[in-house]
């Protein structure tokens, strides 16, 4: 029994909210990596593009529920979404069309386009508090969990309580859907490939006779579609506010980093291993040897490797060390 | 300048940064009580008040004093509202305030390092120093019988400040406390921070942190994976946003925040709400006072110079003289211009003490189906 | 002068093509270059005469200040180069002319990307031709071999299935051998009817199976004339041919 | 590398720029603008060596900038005696043990062949070095942090003049940036990218958590300075006749004499760091840094120690970011943790080097000039922006009252806007690489 | 001077250099010849230390180098050209060859502070030297022209002057002469000639051009397939029937050859 707590106990404080945070990592990291593996740059906007796409769907979600539209047990939310996609595509566009095709055009220096990034960022990062402003938005409807702590105390009977929510369960299930699809459409469809190529040898895909500014509007396109999905389901579990979504940018980018840029696979690796990093490390084990361990050796302390307050170090330490020993992350990302 | 002038009073908030989200309703607040006194004819005899907003930041004190200094020199503010975070005050002190001496009175400013700074007698903030509220937190949960508390802080030095004050305080009358842990703004996950809270264990979770920040993270991971369910929430926690989001999930939580016995706050927030702005919010109420304070200081000095209006303001908010409540800044300028003498209470119970701070009178509050209610004042 | 006639009537010309790299000086200096149908022209010269500039110029890679381009009676001057493709035109550039990221068989997909038909048939004709290349197809383009790679990018030109074909010094670095292959294999393509037109600085060997020669110096024509005429004139041969 | 008419323009417009701030609005404003700049084109220098000279990407520029600060406070901070006696010597001891551990741990790994018992001894070493350090450790940091945890609560500093501890400041950033590059400069430019930004995260943790070194997030205010104090010279007789004479009145006239005293004293610093840059930018080895960025293979296939060199480049542009964090926190006269963030402590300075022109000497020091003086004037052009918008429209209308709202966010949105303008027209920085 | 002993480099499941064992003798002109994908690069690159070996050693004058870093090999006098041009694009056709020599005393960033003149009267030096090189190599006019900016084959040129510029021991020239005009490349082969006859150099040059083979080397070493197929004089190697079967072919080359020699 005690056995059976301890587990549960590890389930809820570590795995389930490892695998949330990772998989919402994730999907932001696939949109980040898309863009560095095609565009070839480090999208800094990628986090007001989240915001913005968690915004339009906010606002579309509202019009909905004004409507008295509902999903029963599913957030309303997931019908707005195709709303906020659009618009956020929209806007990605338009931003291309307006600022970085110049670049393109110039062959210009990756790092001169991450700096424009940023001159996107702080633009998107006013309008998106200029249109809804600064606080926390709650836009999450339908049920909240799958199955809550306390209902799962009544059901077994144990100590413990497992709680999973439905966000957890959609996001994990989104994000695996996104990376099958991404990572099909671009090794195994025309477009996909014309996509790959147009990064490789820009001159070269032309010649082939690849149309560039269509590779260049449908990656934008899928970008945004991540970046509004990201930021949507991150915004239902946790809440709307501009901000958070910018502090995200970091962690985003680590997990792509670290599971190799350009690399799909790499960013849901890299999602998951930055956010176990994260929990595991900091978890501190006082409960669990409590219920394995008989009561003489039971601890006095925490049984915590390290403090949270250095969690966000912790997680960029493992990155050094992953990276010292695979430089190019774990699934062979390229190198500009 | 001459008497048709109007004016200038700067509000210096992080209007952009952390704790953006904060700062919107503390310069809204400062705006209601510049109205008011402009709707009553203004102060030293019809010079209508004008407010010049600046950029505090909160993270960047390099930026937050450049616009400070912009107020100051170039816009010709005679007194400022500001600045929100203690880091970016004790900077715009240090390198605008005291060289130009202009009276400077921070609405939320916690820092106890605050309290020693030297500040050529012009600086005073309308918010206690944390030292004294991490006492009182002690002392309220003792009384309930609590014995062991996790603790967590907003990794800054309010929280920082008020956490070590706490547990020294706890842990002196007999408690216990399992983990202190700190956490970061903005940082949108907190599985990790509750992991740990959850498993060091407690009854109740403490949480010095802020209402629509990293604290509403914890509380909703904390209620999420069933970690813990009953909250003390210190004055950065208590506002209408955390009742808005979780609503009676957290009944039978409770904690202080700063605030007057009767019903200056109540009614303070009442005021500021048919104004627009969010009364309940933190700090809000110290906003309308701190302006309120401050252009009164003027009235009663009879000037916009800053060694007379700072000697005026330990006047203006302390006894002796006729108590000032929110929305009684005409009867207060009246008072002033007749020679008499006033006692500002305001929605935050101004009273200052020591080099210049507000002493400290708290509120209990509980959460009780969903609504703070208030328990008794400390 | 035979070929100067011959050239108003070419299927793919640059005519008195002037222009250089974005705002530097001119490169090219009223240079033509001319071939006709099911033809080999061959481009020879020194390095750095603008051989290659000329073929990126055909191409549209490059703004021409004076001059045009027309292939088939119709002037292109103006399109892009991903047009030019679509109406027939494949090159192969001398540097970076291959998907180094993509495998062998990927980089040959993207040559028929134009293409709706089924292009199985002419990968395998590919393979035939360079024989390595089969062995490596999910290889990384990037990993091969300089020689293999020149393979690659010949291959990922032919997927095109061209009307005129250009190529960029498709031999160098490749192995007598395979440079035999190659050879044989662009006659039997011009006899198909396809326009051929190689620079080449194996040139001896270019200008024997080349219907038309040209000599470029410093951006202009120095000698035009058949690819037989150019070997057998001594003064091309001693300055350009290496004797 | 020689000026140009047009470069020197540029520096004119933007020295003009924050003249015309003097004029305008007040010289007060104009040399704190002209300060702060000084400072950001030293930055600005540092991360130009890295990038500009060597292609390496950093981008912790915010952890060698936060050790600056630190190098501040360890110096001129008085020390404080109760903690020294409380800990000091068991902390140093501690700190002692802590690195004889890793020393040791090294060196096993390097003497011993390899195979298990090699894995075994580390372990053994690491796990024993661990449990000495944390039991001296902890109970000493203890004790420190009690003594008067509101005002002190940490060791102090050397109570030195303030001006020593820029080099110090520098030497500090320097001896980390030699760790990280040992470990983490064999990386490609994204992934060192990566690295550096995670350890800048590690420094600002420690700085916010090891109350004992710099009392943490509790942060230390009232740095001495190294020039007088507006309120002494107000009281200076001397001084006030002097400020009557010119016709200035008193607080004006000294709160320029001391941001004067500052700028001399950051000018100076710039002056003797550029010279060196360019001494050392346009000889020979200039030239080989140059060569290494564009091919490192070559490069390495032509004699150089591409390693070593990258090394030695990396510790100067660090220590020079470090010199110039030393030097703000000691014009902020505070050490604050959590401030360091790092849009603006990082990527602000990116921006200046990007947009100055990287490789470019003067073009990073313009670039520092520049973007600061836009990073502080963005506030009151988004507000006459704002302003402008809303003139025509009807009072009390919605859209007025929310764009008067939403002025505080014009702030970044105008910043991306002029970013995004001057890139536009010098996609190269203003004053490119030649 | 150059003893490579039962190398072996495996790309994963792929050997590229299978056992090769050779000899370069001090003075020599070796050429290296094979069919595209035979290991010749690859043996280059584990000579030149850019690659490490799976196994196997390289000696040279009986020293153990093998895994040294290239800058080190440097300096013992080991240079090496790119088949796949490396130039330093950004920086001038002039810099591109003044980086070169090792020791200048301008490279330590102390020196460049406080021992200007120095470092002026060798700058002076290795600018004369430069120029010289590029005079021969017809590239004169390029001299402040970005690197990045040549054509392919003046890229190929640069490679090759850049070996020019210091006193090397042994040179590794990969296909210098792919894409470089014949007319000059015969000027290049009597220069390789000159500098192995008056200063001692030894070569080893991959090339596919069997006439430039022919003019320059002696002996011939064929590759294929990673192993070491045959030995021998020009003459030699081109009669030999395995060579011909795996890499020179009966084609049209041959033909021209042929003709061109009659
Ligand atoms: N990084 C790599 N990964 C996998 N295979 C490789 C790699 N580098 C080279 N190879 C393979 O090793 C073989 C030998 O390549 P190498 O470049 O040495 O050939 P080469 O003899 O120089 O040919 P060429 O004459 O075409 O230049 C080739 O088949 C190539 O595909
Ligand atoms: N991108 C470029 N920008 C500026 N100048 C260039 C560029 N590419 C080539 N050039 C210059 O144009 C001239 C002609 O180059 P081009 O590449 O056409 O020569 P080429 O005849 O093909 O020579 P090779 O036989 O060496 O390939 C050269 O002098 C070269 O320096
Ligand atoms: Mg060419
Ligand atoms: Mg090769």
């Amino acid at each position: 029994m005690d056995l059976l707590n301890a587990v549960v106990a590890l389930l809820n404080f570590v795995i389930v909210p490892a695998v949330a945070y990772g998989s919402q990592l994730a999907l932001g990291a696939l949109g980040v990596t898309l863009i560095y593996g095609i565009l070839r740059f480090s999208n800094f906007a990628h986090g007001d593009t989240m915001a913005f796409g968690a915004m339009a769907t906010i606002l579309a979600t509202w019009g909905l529920q004004a409507g008295g539209v509902s999903l029963g047990p599913l957030p309303t939310a997931l019908l707005a979404l195709p709303v906020g996609i659009a618009a956020t595509a929209l806007l990605v566009l338009a931003t291309d069309k307006l600022v970085y095709k110049f670049y393109r055009a110039q062959k210009a220096k990756p790092v001169i386009l991450v700096i424009v990034s940023m001159g996107v960022m702080f633009v998107m990062n006013g309008l998106v508090r200029f249109i809804i402003g600064v606080d926390d938005q709650q836009f999450a409807d339908g049920a909240r969990f799958v199955i809550s702590a306390r209902d799962f105390r009544e059901m077994t009977g144990l100590d413990e309580g497992l709680a999973i929510r439905t966000a957890t369960v959609i996001t994990v299930v989104v994000a695996g859907i996104c990376v099958a699809a991404l990572f099909w459409f671009l090794n195994h469809t025309r477009t996909g490939k014309s996509m790959r190529a147009f990064s490789d040898n820009e001159d070269l895909a032309l010649l082939s006779g690849i149309n560039p500014e269509r590779v260049v509007a449908i990656t934008w396109i899928i970008v945004a579609a991540l970046a509004t999905i990201a930021g949507v389901l991150y915004g239902l579990d946790k809440g709307f506010k501009p901000f958070t979504y910018f502090q995200l940018l970091l962690p985003i980018f680590a997990a792509a980093i670290v599971g190799g840029l350009g690399s799909p696979l790499g960013a849901i690796a890299g999602g998951f291993l930055i956010a176990f990093s994260e929990v595991t490390i900091t978890y501190a084990f006082k409960k669990v040897a409590t219920y394995v361990l008989p009561e003489a050796l039971e601890p006095q302390g925490l049984v915590q490797l390290l403090s949270t307050d250095y969690k966000f170090a912790v997680s960029f330490a493992i990155l050094v060390v992953v990276l010292l020993f695979r430089p190019t992350g774990l699934f062979q990302g390229k190198a500009v | 300048g001459s008497h048709s002038e109007p004016v200038k009073i700067g509000v210096i908030l992080g209007f952009s940064g952390p704790l953006e989200s904060l700062a919107g309703p503390i310069g809204d607040a400062a705006d209601v009580a510049v109205a008011e006194i402009n709707a009553a004819g203004g102060i030293l005899e019809g010079r209508s008040v004008e407010v010049v907003r600046g950029d505090g930041t909160c993270a960047d004190a390099a930026a937050g004093t450049a616009a400070a200094e912009r107020l100051v020199t170039s816009d010709g503010i005679v007194g400022m509202v500001g600045a929100m975070c203690s880091g970016t005050t004790g900077a715009i002190l240090q390198a605008v305030s005291i060289p130009n001496g202009i009276v400077q009175i921070s609405p939320s400013a916690t820092s106890p390092g605050l309290s020693t700074v030297e500040d050529n007698g012009l600086f005073f903030r309308l918010a206690p120093s944390d030292a004294r509220q991490g006492q009182l937190m002690a002392e309220i949960i003792s009384g309930k019988g609590i014995s062991s508390v996790a603790l967590t802080y907003t990794n800054n030095d309010y929280g920082k400040g008020l956490a070590d004050s706490f547990q020294a305080a706890f842990e002196e009358a007999g408690g216990s406390v399992t983990i202190n842990a700190a956490h970061d703004e903005g940082k949108g996950d907190y599985s990790a921070e509750v992991g740990a809270l959850a498993s060091a264990g407690g009854e109740v979770l403490v949480v010095a942190g802020y209402s629509d920040g990293g604290g509403a993270g914890i509380i909703q991971a904390a209620l999420d994976s069933g970690a813990f369910d009953t909250f003390v929430l210190p004055d950065g926690m208590v506002s209408t946003a955390l009742t808005d989001r979780f609503g009676s999930d957290i009944d039978g939580s409770f904690g202080q925040l700063p605030a007057a016995a009767g019903d200056g706050a109540s009614s303070l927030e009442a005021l500021l709400n048919d104004a627009g702005v969010d009364g309940a919010s933190v700090y809000a109420r110290e906003g309308y006072d701190s302006a309120a304070v401050l252009l009164l200081a003027m009235q009663a000095a009879g000037s916009t110079d800053g060694a007379a209006v700072a000697a005026a303001v330990l006047d203006v908010a302390n006894a002796p003289g006729e108590p000032i409540g929110p929305g009684e800044l005409a009867k207060a300028l009246e008072i002033l211009a007749a020679g008499g003498d006033i006692d500002y209470v305001g929605g935050s119970d101004v009273e200052l003490i020591g080099p210049g701070e507000s002493g400290g009178s708290y509120r209990e509050i509980e959460i009780s189906g969903g609504e703070i209610t208030t328990v008794t004042f400390h | 002068m035979a070929v100067k006639d011959r050239e108003a009537d070419a299927f793919l010309i640059g005519d008195s093509m002037t222009g250089g790299y974005g705002s530097g000086a001119d490169i090219l200096h009223g240079c033509t270059i001319a071939v006709s149908k099911g033809e080999i022209a061959v481009i020879v010269g020194p390095n750095g005469a603008g051989k290659s500039t000329a073929m990126k110029a055909v191409f549209g890679m490059l703004n021409l200040r004076e001059g045009s381009v027309r292939l088939n009676g119709e002037d292109i001057t103006s399109l892009s180069p991903q047009d030019r493709v679509a109406k027939g035109m494949a090159f192969v550039p001398q540097t970076s002319n291959i998907f180094t990221s993509m495998t062998v068989e990927e980089n040959l997909e993207m040559g028929a990307f134009l293409r709706r038909d089924d292009i199985r048939g002419t990968i395998e004709q590919v393979y035939d031709l360079f024989p390595i290349l089969r062995d490596k197809r999910r290889q990384a383009a990037g990993e091969l071999s300089g020689g293999q790679r020149q393979q690659v990018a010949v291959g990922r030109a032919l997927m095109t299935q061209p009307t005129v074909l250009m190529l960029d010094e498709p031999t160098a670095g490749v192995s007598p051998i395979v440079m035999d292959e190659l050879f044989d294999r662009i006659i039997e393509v011009a006899r198909t009817g396809i326009s051929i037109l190689m620079v080449e600085q194996n040139a001896r060997q270019a200008l024997e199976i080349a219907d038309k020669g040209y000599v470029l110096v410093q951006g202009g024509n120095a000698y035009t004339d058949t690819g037989k005429a150019l070997l057998a004139d001594p003064e091309v041969r001693r300055t350009f041919l290496g004797g | 590398m020689t000026l140009t008419t047009r470069d020197i323009l540029l520096f004119c417009a933007v020295f003009g720029l924050i003249a015309a701030t003097g004029f305008f609005q007040s010289w007060n404003v104009a040399l704190g603008i002209f300060n702060m700049g000084l400072i950001s084109a030293i930055m600005a220098l540092g991360v130009n060596m890295q990038w500009g000279y060597a292609g390496l990407f950093n981008v912790g520029v915010m952890g060698f900038v936060a050790l600056g600060g630190l190098g501040a406070v360890l110096v001129s901070m008085p020390p404080v005696p109760d903690a020294w006696a409380a800990g000091g010597l068991r902390l140093i001891v501690a700190l002692l043990a802590g690195a004889a551990t890793i020393v040791a741990a090294i060196q096993t790994w390097k003497r011993m062949g390899k195979g298990l018992a090699r894995t075994a001894a580390m372990i053994a070493i690491l796990v024993i070095g661990l449990v000495i350090f944390r039991s001296l450790f902890d109970g000493a940091v203890e004790a420190i942090e009690r003594v008067d945890p509101a005002v002190s609560g940490y060791l102090g500093g050397l109570g030195l003049p303030i001006v020593l501890s820029w080099p110090v400041g520098g030497a500090l950033a320097a001896g980390a940036a030699w760790m990280i590059g040992k470990t983490a400069l064999g990386l490609r430019s994204d992934y060192l990218a990566i690295a550096t930004l995670g350890i800048a995260e590690i420094v600002i943790a420690v700085l916010k958590n090891e109350d004992w070194l710099a009392r943490g997030v509790k942060n230390v205010i009232g740095l001495p300075r190294p020039v007088p104090y507006e309120i002494d010279l107000q009281r200076d007789p001397d001084f006030v006749e002097r400020a009557a004479s010119w016709g200035a009145d008193v607080a004006t006239a000294s709160a320029i004499t001391v941001k004067l005293a500052y700028a001399g004293l950051f000018l100076t610093v710039l002056v003797l760091i550029l010279v060196a840059a360019q001494l050392a930018l346009n000889s020979p080895w200039g030239r080989m840094m140059r060569a290494i960025r564009d091919n490192e293979v070559a490069a390495e296939a032509m004699g150089k120690d591409v390693t070593k060199r990258h090394l030695q480049v990396f510790i100067l542009g660090s220590a020079v970011c470090g010199l110039a964090g030393a030097m703000m926190t000691t014009l902020d006269g505070q050490l604050v943790p959590s401030a360091y963030q790092p849009l603006r402590f990082t990527f602000l300075v990116w921006v200046m080097v990007i947009v100055g022109g990287s490789g470019n000497n003067f073009g990073a020091i313009l670039g520092g000039f520049l973007i600061w003086y836009l990073w502080v004037m963005v506030e009151p052009l988004g507000q006459t922006l704002i302003g402008l918008v809303t003139a025509g429209m009807a009072d009390g209308s919605w859209l007025k009252d929310h764009l008067i709202d939403s002025t505080a966010y014009m702030r970044l949105l105008t910043m991306g806007v002029v970013l995004l303008v001057v890139l536009r027209f010098s996609p190269r920085g203003l004053i490119p690489e030649r | 001077m150059i003893v490579v002993e039962n190398l072996h480099k495996h790309f994963g499941g792929f050997h590229a250099v299978d056992g090769a064992s050779l000899e370069i003798k001090a003075g020599t002109i070796t050429g290296l010849i094979g069919p595209n994908g035979a290991g010749k690069t690859t043996l280059f690159n584990v000579i030149a230390g850019r690659l490490p070996p799976t196994s196997g050693r390289v000696l040279m004058n009986g020293e153990d180098i093998t895994g040294l870093p290239p800058h080190e090999l440097f300096h013992k006098g080991l240079l090496r050209t790119f088949q796949i041009a490396h130039e330093f694009s950004s920086m001038t056709v002039r810099e591109n060859l003044m980086m070169v020599p090792a020791d200048q005393t301008g490279e330590s960033i102390w020196s460049s502070w406080f021992h200007r003149g120095a470092i002026r009267e060798q700058e002076k030096a290795l600018l004369d030297k430069a120029d010289e090189v590029l005079d021969f190599l017809t590239i004169d006019h390029l001299r402040d022209e970005k690197a990045g900016n040549l054509s392919g084959g003046q890229k190929k040129l640069l490679e090759l002057g850049r070996t020019m510029m210091v006193d090397a021991r042994i040179v590794f020239l990969d296909e210098v002469g792919a894409g470089v005009n014949r007319t000059l490349l015969n000027t290049i082969g009597d220069a390789i000639v000159r500098l192995n006859k008056e200063r001692g150099y030894t070569f080893c040059m991959i090339e596919h051009d069997m006439d430039f083979i022919k003019r320059l080397c002696d002996p011939v070493i064929v590759m294929a397939e990673g192993k070491v197929l045959a030995e021998g004089s020009a003459d030699a190697i081109m009669a030999n029937e395995q060579v011909i079967e795996a890499y020179l072919g009966t084609g049209l080359k041959n033909k021209v050859q042929a003709e061109a020699g009659a």
